[in-house]
C-alpha cells in the first residue's frame, strides 16, 4: 500500500480525507487505483495532475516506481512561463 | 495615387525606392529595401528598436516618413560592421553577453554609436539617459551599459 | 564507463566532476547574427505572393455578437479572404476551445480587443480599409474587470451555463477554479504566536512586455499541407493547436520557430497563427500577420491581477507559528491555473507547522492571461514577504535572521505538499547576510528591502539529436526556441560531455518535422531538460564511437572508455592502443559502419526547485512619492551555472521586470471596460536611466536530478522584487504599502494619509 | 494622402490654404507620425517645411534667439549660446521623449500639438517667447502663451504656419528653469510641470519673475500670485512656501491614467518650488 497525500481542495472528492491509501507500484497504477476507489477523482486525474514522489515532481509518467515507504503527493498539473 | 520616388544613400550605397506618402522610413527599409535589421517594437517612438541615423542624427525610423529621406544618408545596423570586422560596440556587446533575445540590439547599437561619436567618454549616467529610449526587457540593462562603457574606453584607446 | 540512463531513476543523476567548458563565458553562437541585423525574427519573414492580414477587434468589454456581415470587405479590391470563428473546427478539449475562442470570438466578445474577424489582402493598408467595411451588430452586456467585484453575486456572468470542476458552494458563476493547500492546525499555530498580523494586498495585471510583437507567416497549398514561420516559445505547441483549429493533421503542418524577441511566458500560446493558417487555406496564398503594439497590449495575455488576504503569526523571537493566505486572481475571460500556482508558492520559502492557502480564479472582462515568468508566484510571495517584513519590523528583528530561522531546507514539508530534497535557500540567505550590501549605511529617505523567492522549475518532453560530422564537428539539433542564450549552454554541455572544443559544436533549433516533440520553452526548463537530453544524446554517440574503436582495435566494446574526446582502452588488460579521437573515429565512420549519431527523447523530471533572495535600497522623495532604486543585489541558486553570463542575465532581467511590476507597470481600465494604456508610453516598463547596476551573485547547490547539477534559473528572479521593493519603500516612506504598483501618486497618498 | 516639401513659405501656405480636407505641417513629425499610425488623423496633405530657408536655423537677434520651426531639440542643446541664455527652455525641450525623438522634435511642433502636458510650452511661456506666424494674410507675431487654446487646439487659422519662435533678450542676472514630474526618469509625459524665469539685482533680490505650470489645466497657467510671492525676496523659505502654495492653488487638473487631481495639484507646487530655486541659482543668487 502507498499513502497518497492529496491537495486540500480534493477533500470533497474523498469524503473529507486528504490522505488515502491505495495499492500501487508505480504512478500509473496509483492514479488508476485512486480513480477507482474515489470516482469523483477520476475527472480530475483525467484532466491532468502532477505527482511528487519523494520530493520530485512528475508531470506525466505512468511507470515511475513508487516504493512502499515513498512520500507520494498528488498535485495539480503545473506550468511555468 | 502615384508613388513618390526617393533617392537616398543607405549604409553608403545609393538606393532608390518608390514609396507611398504615408509609409515610414522603417516600413521602406524593412519591406522595400530588404533591410530588416531595424525592428518595429511600437511604431510610436517609445521603444527605439527601429533606431537609425539620418544624416548622422539618431532618430526612430518609425517616426520618419520614407519620403523625407530624399537626398539624405541613412545608416542602419547592417552598415556598422566593416566587411568581416565587427565594430568595437558589436564585439563588446558579444563579450559582455549584453543581449538575450536580441530584438533591441540593433537599436542599442545605433544609439550607442551615435552617443560615442558625440561623447567619447560618457559617464554611466550619461549612457543610461542616452539609451533611455531603447527599451530592453531581457537584460535589466546592466550588461548593455557595461558593454557600451567598455567600448567607449577601448575606442578612446584607454 | 558511460553511465546508462535508467528509466525511472530518481535523484541519482548528479555526479561531481571537474568541468572544462561548463562554467566558462564564451560568446554565444547566435551573437554575430544579432549584432549585425542578420538574425531573422518573426516579422522578418516574407514569401512570394504574400498577403497581409489584419484583425477586427471588439470595441466593447462584453457583448453578444448578433451578426457579422463581411460582404463589404470581401467585395473590396485586393481582399482575398476573410475568416471568422465559423472557419475553425470545434475542439473537444475545453482548454483548446478556450484558446480558439480567444483567437477568434465565438458568439460573444469578452474583452476590449477580442478578435472577431480577420481579413487578408494584398497590403496592410487595404486589409485595414476592409475592416472598416465589416458590420458587426453587438448586444452590449454589462462588464466587470475587477477581481473582487467579479466574485459578487451581482456581477455579470461571462460564461452562462458553463460548469467548472471542484468549485465549493457559495461561489458565483465567474469562479472557474478553486484550490487549497497546506498542513497543520491553524488555530493551534496562531495560538502559539506572540503577534499576528493580517493584511490585504492588491496587485495590478502586468504584461510580459516583450519588445517583439507577435508575428507569423503561414502558407497552405491546395494539397492541404501547411507551413508556419513564427516567433514563439514552442513550435510544436503552435503546430498542434493550429493544425487542430484548422482541421489538418499534425504531419501536414510544419512549423519553424524564428528568432524570438522576448517571450517571458507570453509566447506559450497562439493568437495569430491559426488565423493566418486559415486565411492561407482560404486564399491559397502565404499570409503574414504582425500585431501592432496596441494589439499586443489589448489582446495578448498579460498576467493576472490579484487581491489577497494574508495572516501570519510569529513568536517574539521570530519563529513563524502559522501562515494563511486567501488569494483571489483574475486572469481574464477564460479559466487558468495561475491562482493555484500562487497558492502553492506563497509560503514555499518557510518551514511551517501550520500553513493554509486557498486560491480562487475569477473570470473577468479582460484578455485571456498568459504565463508570465513564474506565473502566480510573484504576487503571492509579495504578500507573504510583506507581512513577514512587517512582523520583523514590529518585533525589532533582523529580516534575514528571521528568514534563516524559518527557512525551508532539505527535509522540510513544503507548504504545497512534498518534502524538499537538497535546496539552496539557507545558503542563499547566508550569502545575502554576508554581502557588503546588507551592511552598507542608508541615507535619509532611504529604505532597505529584503525578500525571498521561489519557483518550482519544470522539465517535460524533450528530444535532442546529435550528428557527428565526418570532419570531427558536431551538430546538435534541438526543438526549443532560444530566448536567452540556450544554444550557447546546450553547445557547451555537448562539448563538455564529448570532450571536444566548443567551437566544434553547432546547435540549431529545428522545425517540427526535423526533431521529436518538445514542450514549449517554459518553466525554466531548457537548460535543465534539453541540457540533460543533450548529455544523454552525447552519451549515446559516445557509446557508438567506443564501439567503433573497439571494433578497430579488435577488443570488447566494454573495454573502451571515453576520455577527453577520445576512445581509450579501459586499462592495460584491455590492450595497449593510443587514444582514438572523435575526429579520427568520425573520419573513418563510413568504413566502420556508417554515420554516427546520438539521440535522446524523454519526458524529463527532477528539475529541482530554486530559491532567490533579493536586497534593494530605495530612496523615496517625500514630496512626490517618486522611488529611486539606489542599489540592487540578487542572490540565486543556479544548481550549476553552465554559462554564468546568461545566468546573471536571467537574474538581472527578472529583477528588473519585478521592479517594473512593483513601481509603475499596470493595466489601467476605464469605467467603460476599455484598456487605457495600450502602449509603451503609458505602460511604463523600466528604462535604462531608472536603474543602477544589478549585482548578481550565483550560488551553486547542485540539483540531484541533473548530471551537471543544473537547476532552472529563468523564472525565480522575478519573484522577490515585488516584496523587496515594497519593503524598501515601506521603510523609506514610513508607511506600509499594500498595493502594487507603488506608483508615485499611490506612495504620496500613503505618506500624506499617514501624517 | 499627398506629401509635399516646398522650398518657400509662400508655396507651403498656398498648399495648406487650398487643401480642402485635413492637412498637417510636418517638421519633426514626432507627433504627426504617431497620429497617422493610430489613425487619429487621416490628412489629405502633409507639408514638410524643412526645406524652407530659415526653418532649420538658430539666429541671434536683438540679444535673443530666433529658433526656426524645424530646429530639433538636439540642435538646440548643441547651441552653446542659446543654452547659456535660456537653459530652462532648452532643458524643457530636451526632456521631450528619447534621444531619438530629440533628433527630430521641435519647439514649434510641441507648441502646435497643443497638449496641456507639452514640456517646452511652460518654459517658453515663462520666457515670454513669441511665435512668428505666416499665413495667407501675411505675417503676425503672437505670444506663445496664446497659441494653445484647449487640448489639441491652437489659435492658428487655416493656412497659417509658425515659422519661428523668438526667445527674447534678458537682463543680466537672469535665470530660468523647467521641471516636470514623471513616474519614471525618462520617456513619460509630464504629470505636472513648472517653468520659472526670474531676474535678480546685485543684492540677490528677485526683481522680475514669471511662473508657469503645465499639465494642471487645459492650457499652460501663468501664476501671477506665485511670481509676486517671490518678487522682492531672496527666495527665503517663507517666500518659497508662498510660491508653492500659490501654484497648487492655481491648479485645475483632471484625474486620469497619469495622475490624480490631488497628486498633480501637490506636485505642481513642488516642481515650481524646485524650479524657482534652480532659476535663482542660475541667475547668480546664492542661498
Amino acid at each position: 500500500m502507498v499513502k497518497v497525500t492529496l491537495w486540500g481542495s480534493l477533500r470533497s472528492a474523498t469524503g473529507g480525507l486528504t490522505e488515502v491509501e491505495v495499492e500501487a507500484k508505480n504512478t500509473g497504477e496509483m492514479l488508476k487505483a485512486l480513480a477507482k476507489k474515489y470516482p469523483a477523482l477520476d475527472p480530475i486525474i483525467e484532466g491532468g495532475v502532477s505527482v511528487a514522489i519523494d520530493g520530485l515532481i512528475y508531470k506525466e509518467a505512468w511507470f515511475t516506481p513508487i516504493k512502499p515507504d515513498s512520500e507520494v503527493v498528488l498535485l495539480p498539473y503545473m506550468k511555468g512561463g | 495615387m502615384s508613388k513618390i520616388h526617393v533617392s537616398t544613400s543607405i549604409n553608403g550605397d545609393a538606393v532608390e525606392y518608390l514609396c507611398e506618402p504615408e509609409e515610414t522610413l522603417l516600413d521602406v527599409l524593412r519591406n522595400r529595401v530588404g533591410l530588416t535589421g531595424a525592428k518595429e517594437g511600437c511604431g510610436s517612438g517609445d521603444c527605439g528598436a527601429c533606431s537609425v541615423a539620418l544624416d548622422g542624427r539618431l532618430v526612430c525610423s518609425c517616426l520618419v516618413l520614407a519620403a523625407e529621406a530624399e537626398g539624405k544618408t541613412v545608416s542602419t545596423v547592417e552598415g556598422i560592421a566593416e566587411g568581416e570586422n565587427l565594430h568595437v560596440l558589436q564585439q563588446k556587446l558579444l563579450d559582455h553577453a549584453a543581449l538575450q533575445c536580441g530584438i533591441c540590439t540593433p537599436g542599442i547599437l545605433i544609439a550607442s554609436k551615435a552617443l560615442l561619436e558625440k561623447n567619447p567618454d560618457p559617464t554611466e549616467t550619461e549612457v543610461r539617459y542616452w539609451l533611455a529610449g531603447n527599451l530592453c526587457r531581457c537584460t535589466g540593462y546592466d550588461k548593455i551599459i557595461r558593454a557600451v562603457m567598455d567600448a567607449a574606453a577601448e575606442m578612446r584607446g584607454a | 564507463m558511460v553511465t546508462e540512463y535508467k528509466e525511472g531513476s530518481v535523484g541519482a543523476e548528479f555526479n561531481k566532476r571537474e568541468f572544462k567548458v561548463v562554467g566558462t563565458r564564451p560568446p554565444r553562437p547566435d551573437g554575430v547574427d544579432k549584432v549585425t541585423g542578420r538574425a531573422l525574427f518573426g516579422a522578418d519573414f516574407t514569401a512570394p505572393g504574400m498577403l497581409h492580414a489584419t484583425v477586427l477587434r471588439s470595441p466593447h468589454a462584453h457583448a453578444r455578437i448578433v451578426s457579422i456581415d463581411t460582404s463589404g470587405a470581401l467585395a473590396m479590391d485586393g481582399v482575398k479572404a476573410v475568416v471568422t470563428s465559423e472557419d475553425f473546427v470545434k475542439q473537444t478539449s475545453s482548454g483548446n476551445q478556450d484558446t480558439l475562442d480567444n483567437c477568434m470570438a465565438r458568439g460573444k466578445v469578452f474583452y476590449d480587443g477580442h478578435a472577431i474577424v480577420a481579413v487578408a489582402a494584398t497590403s496592410v493598408k487595404i486589409a485595414n480599409a476592409a475592416l472598416k467595411l465589416i458590420k458587426v451588430e453587438y448586444e452590449i452586456l454589462p462588464h466587470e474587470t475587477d477581481v473582487d467585484a467579479a466574485m459578487l453575486d451581482s456581477a455579470p456572468v461571462l460564461h452562462e451555463g458553463r460548469k467548472f470542476r471542484n468549485i465549493p458552494e457559495g461561489n458565483n458563476a465567474n469562479v472557474s477554479g478553486y484550490w487549497e493547500f497546506g498542513h497543520g492546525d491553524m488555530d493551534e499555530g496562531f495560538a502559539k504566536a506572540d503577534i499576528v498580523i493580517e493584511r490585504s494586498f492588491k496587485t495590478a495585471a502586468t504584461h510580459q512586455g516583450y519588445i517583439e510583437p507577435h508575428a507569423t507567416l503561414a502558407t497552405m497549398g491546395p494539397d492541404g499541407r501547411g507551413e508556419i514561420w513564427v516567433c514563439t516559445q514552442g513550435q510544436f505547441m503552435v503546430r498542434d493547436l493550429a493544425a487542430a483549429f484548422v482541421g489538418i493533421e499534425a504531419s501536414q503542418l510544419r512549423v519553424t520557430a524564428s528568432e524570438i524577441g522576448g517571450g517571458f511566458g507570453g509566447k506559450t500560446t497562439v493568437y495569430l497563427e491559426p488565423v493566418a493558417l486559415a486565411l492561407a487555406k482560404k486564399s491559397g496564398r502565404p499570409v503574414k500577420m504582425v500585431m501592432t503594439r496596441e494589439e499586443v497590449f489589448r489582446a495578448s495575455g498579460p498576467t493576472t491581477s490579484s487581491s489577497t488576504d494574508v495572516k501570519i503569526g510569529m513568536t517574539k523571537d521570530g519563529r513563524i507559528t502559522a501562515g494563511q493566505a486567501k488569494l483571489r486572481y483574475q486572469g481574464g475571460a477564460f479559466p487558468n491555473i495561475t491562482a493555484m500556482l500562487g497558492a502553492m508558492t506563497a509560503f514555499a520559502s518557510y518551514d511551517l507547522e501550520a500553513v493554509q492557502t486557498q486560491a480562487w480564479n475569477v473570470l473577468t472582462n479582460r484578455p485571456k492571461q498568459a504565463a508570465y515568468r513564474a506565473p502566480g508566484a510573484p504576487m503571492a510571495i509579495y504578500t507573504v514577504e510583506s507581512v513577514v517584513d512587517e512582523l520583523c519590523q514590529k518585533l525589532g528583528l533582523d529580516p534575514l535572521e528571521v528568514r534563516l530561522l524559518n527557512a525551508a531546507k532539505k527535509g522540510t514539508l513544503s507548504s504545497y505538499g512534498p518534502t524538499f530534497d537538497e535546496i539552496g535557500l539557507v545558503a542563499t540567505l547566508e550569502a545575502a547576510k554576508a554581502h557588503p550590501h546588507y551592511a552598507a549605511p542608508l541615507g535619509p529617505n532611504q529604505g532597505r528591502g529584503v525578500s525571498c523567492g521561489f519557483w518550482f522549475n519544470f522539465a517535460g518532453n524533450t528530444s535532442v539529436s546529435m550528428n557527428i560530422n565526418e570532419d570531427g564537428t558536431v551538430a546538435v539539433i534541438e526543438g526549443n526556441p532560444d530566448i536567452g542564450g540556450s544554444r550557447a549552454s546546450i553547445s557547451m554541455m555537448a562539448a563538455e560531455e564529448l570532450g571536444i572544443p566548443l567551437e566544434k559544436v553547432r546547435t540549431i533549433v529545428a522545425d517540427t518535422n526535423a526533431i521529436g516533440f518538445n514542450d514549449v520553452t517554459d518553466g525554466s526548463r531548457v537548460t535543465f531538460a534539453v541540457g540533460l537530453a543533450t548529455i544523454k544524446a552525447a552519451r549515446a554517440a559516445i557509446q557508438n564511437m567506443c564501439g567503433r574503436a573497439a571494433q578497430i582495435w579488435g577488443i570488447d566494446a566494454d573495454a573502451v572508455d571515453w576520455v577527453d574526446g577520445a576512445a581509450v582502452p579501459t586499462g592495460h588488460n584491455a590492450g595497449d592502443f593510443p587514444p582514438m579521437s572523435l575526429a579520427k573515429i568520425a573520419a573513418d565512420s563510413a568504413k566502420t559502419g556508417g554515420p554516427i549519431a546520438g539521440h535522446f527523447e524523454v519526458n524529463a523530471d527532477g528539475a529541482g526547485v530554486s530559491f532567490g533572495v533579493h536586497l534593494v535600497d530605495v530612496e523615496v522623495d517625500p514630496e512626490t512619492g517618486f522611488t529611486e532604486i539606489k542599489r540592487y543585489t540578487v542572490f540565486q541558486d543556479a544548481g550549476k551555472a553552465i554559462h554564468p553570463d546568461y545566468v546573471e542575465g536571467q537574474m538581472q532581467g527578472g529583477a528588473v521586470q519585478g521592479i517594473g511590476w512593483a513601481l509603475n507597470e499596470e493595466y489601467i481600465y476605464g469605467e467603460d471596460g476599455k484598456l487605457q494604456n495600450a502602449g509603451f508610453l503609458d505602460y511604463r516598463i523600466p528604462v535604462a536611466s531608472d536603474l543602477p547596476m544589478i549585482d548578481a551573485v550565483i550560488l551553486e547547490i547542485p540539483n540531484p536530478g541533473h548530471p551537471y547539477g543544473v537547476r532552472g534559473v529563468g523564472e525565480t528572479g522575478i519573484v522577490p522584487p515585488l516584496a523587496a521593493v515594497a519593503n524598501g519603500v515601506s521603510h523609506a516612506a514610513g508607511v506600509r504599502m499594500t498595493e502594487l504598483p507603488m506608483s508615485p501618486p499611490r506612495i504620496l497618498a500613503a505618506i500624506d494619509g499617514a501624517k | 494622402m499627398r506629401f509635399e516639401s516646398p522650398d518657400t513659405i509662400e508655396q507651403a501656405i498656398g498648399l495648406l490654404n487650398t487643401c480642402e480636407g485635413t492637412s498637417r505641417v510636418l517638421a519633426g513629425g514626432t507627433d504627426v507620425l504617431v497620429q497617422l499610425r493610430l489613425a487619429l488623423v487621416e490628412p489629405e496633405l502633409i507639408v514638410d517645411i524643412k526645406h524652407i530657408a530659415g526653418m532649420r536655423d538658430i539666429t541671434a537677434e536683438d540679444g535673443g534667439f530666433r529658433i526656426g520651426a524645424a530646429v530639433s531639440g538636439a540642435e538646440m542643446g548643441e547651441h552653446a549660446d542659446l543654452v547659456a541664455l535660456w537653459p530652462g527652455v532648452v532643458e524643457a525641450m530636451e526632456l521631450i521623449g528619447s534621444t531619438q525623438v530629440q533628433g527630430r522634435a521641435t519647439l514649434a511642433g510641441n507648441l502646435c500639438n497643443a497638449s496641456p502636458a507639452a514640456d517646452s510650452v511652460p518654459a517658453m511661456v515663462a520666457a515670454n517667447a513669441v511665435a512668428t506666424i505666416v499665413g495667407p494674410n501675411g505675417t503676425r507675431e503672437c505670444p506663445v502663451a496664446d497659441i494653445p487654446v484647449s487640448p489639441s487646439k491652437t489659435s492658428l487659422t487655416k493656412g497659417e504656419v509658425i515659422t519661428s519662435i523668438y526667445l527674447p533678450a534678458r537682463p543680466d542676472n537672469s535665470g530660468d528653469a523647467y521641471l516636470r514630474f514623471i513616474p519614471r526618469t525618462e520617456m513619460d509625459i509630464a504629470v505636472s510641470s513648472a517653468g520659472v524665469s526670474l531676474t535678480i539685482n546685485c543684492d540677490g533680490v528677485v526683481t522680475q519673475a514669471r511662473v508657469s505650470l503645465g499639465a494642471v489645466a487645459p492650457t499652460v497657467l501663468v501664476v501671477e500670485d506665485a511670481s509676486s510671492a517671490i518678487i522682492g525676496t531672496k527666495l527665503e523659505d517663507a517666500a518659497i512656501a508662498t510660491l508653492q502654495a500659490a501654484c497648487s492653488a492655481a491648479c485645475n487638473p483632471i484625474d486620469d491614467k497619469r495622475g490624480t487631481v490631488e497628486f498633480r495639484t501637490k506636485t505642481a507646487g513642488v516642481m515650481a518650488k524646485r524650479a524657482a530655486l534652480i532659476a535663482y541659482s542660475r541667475a547668480g543668487g546664492s542661498k
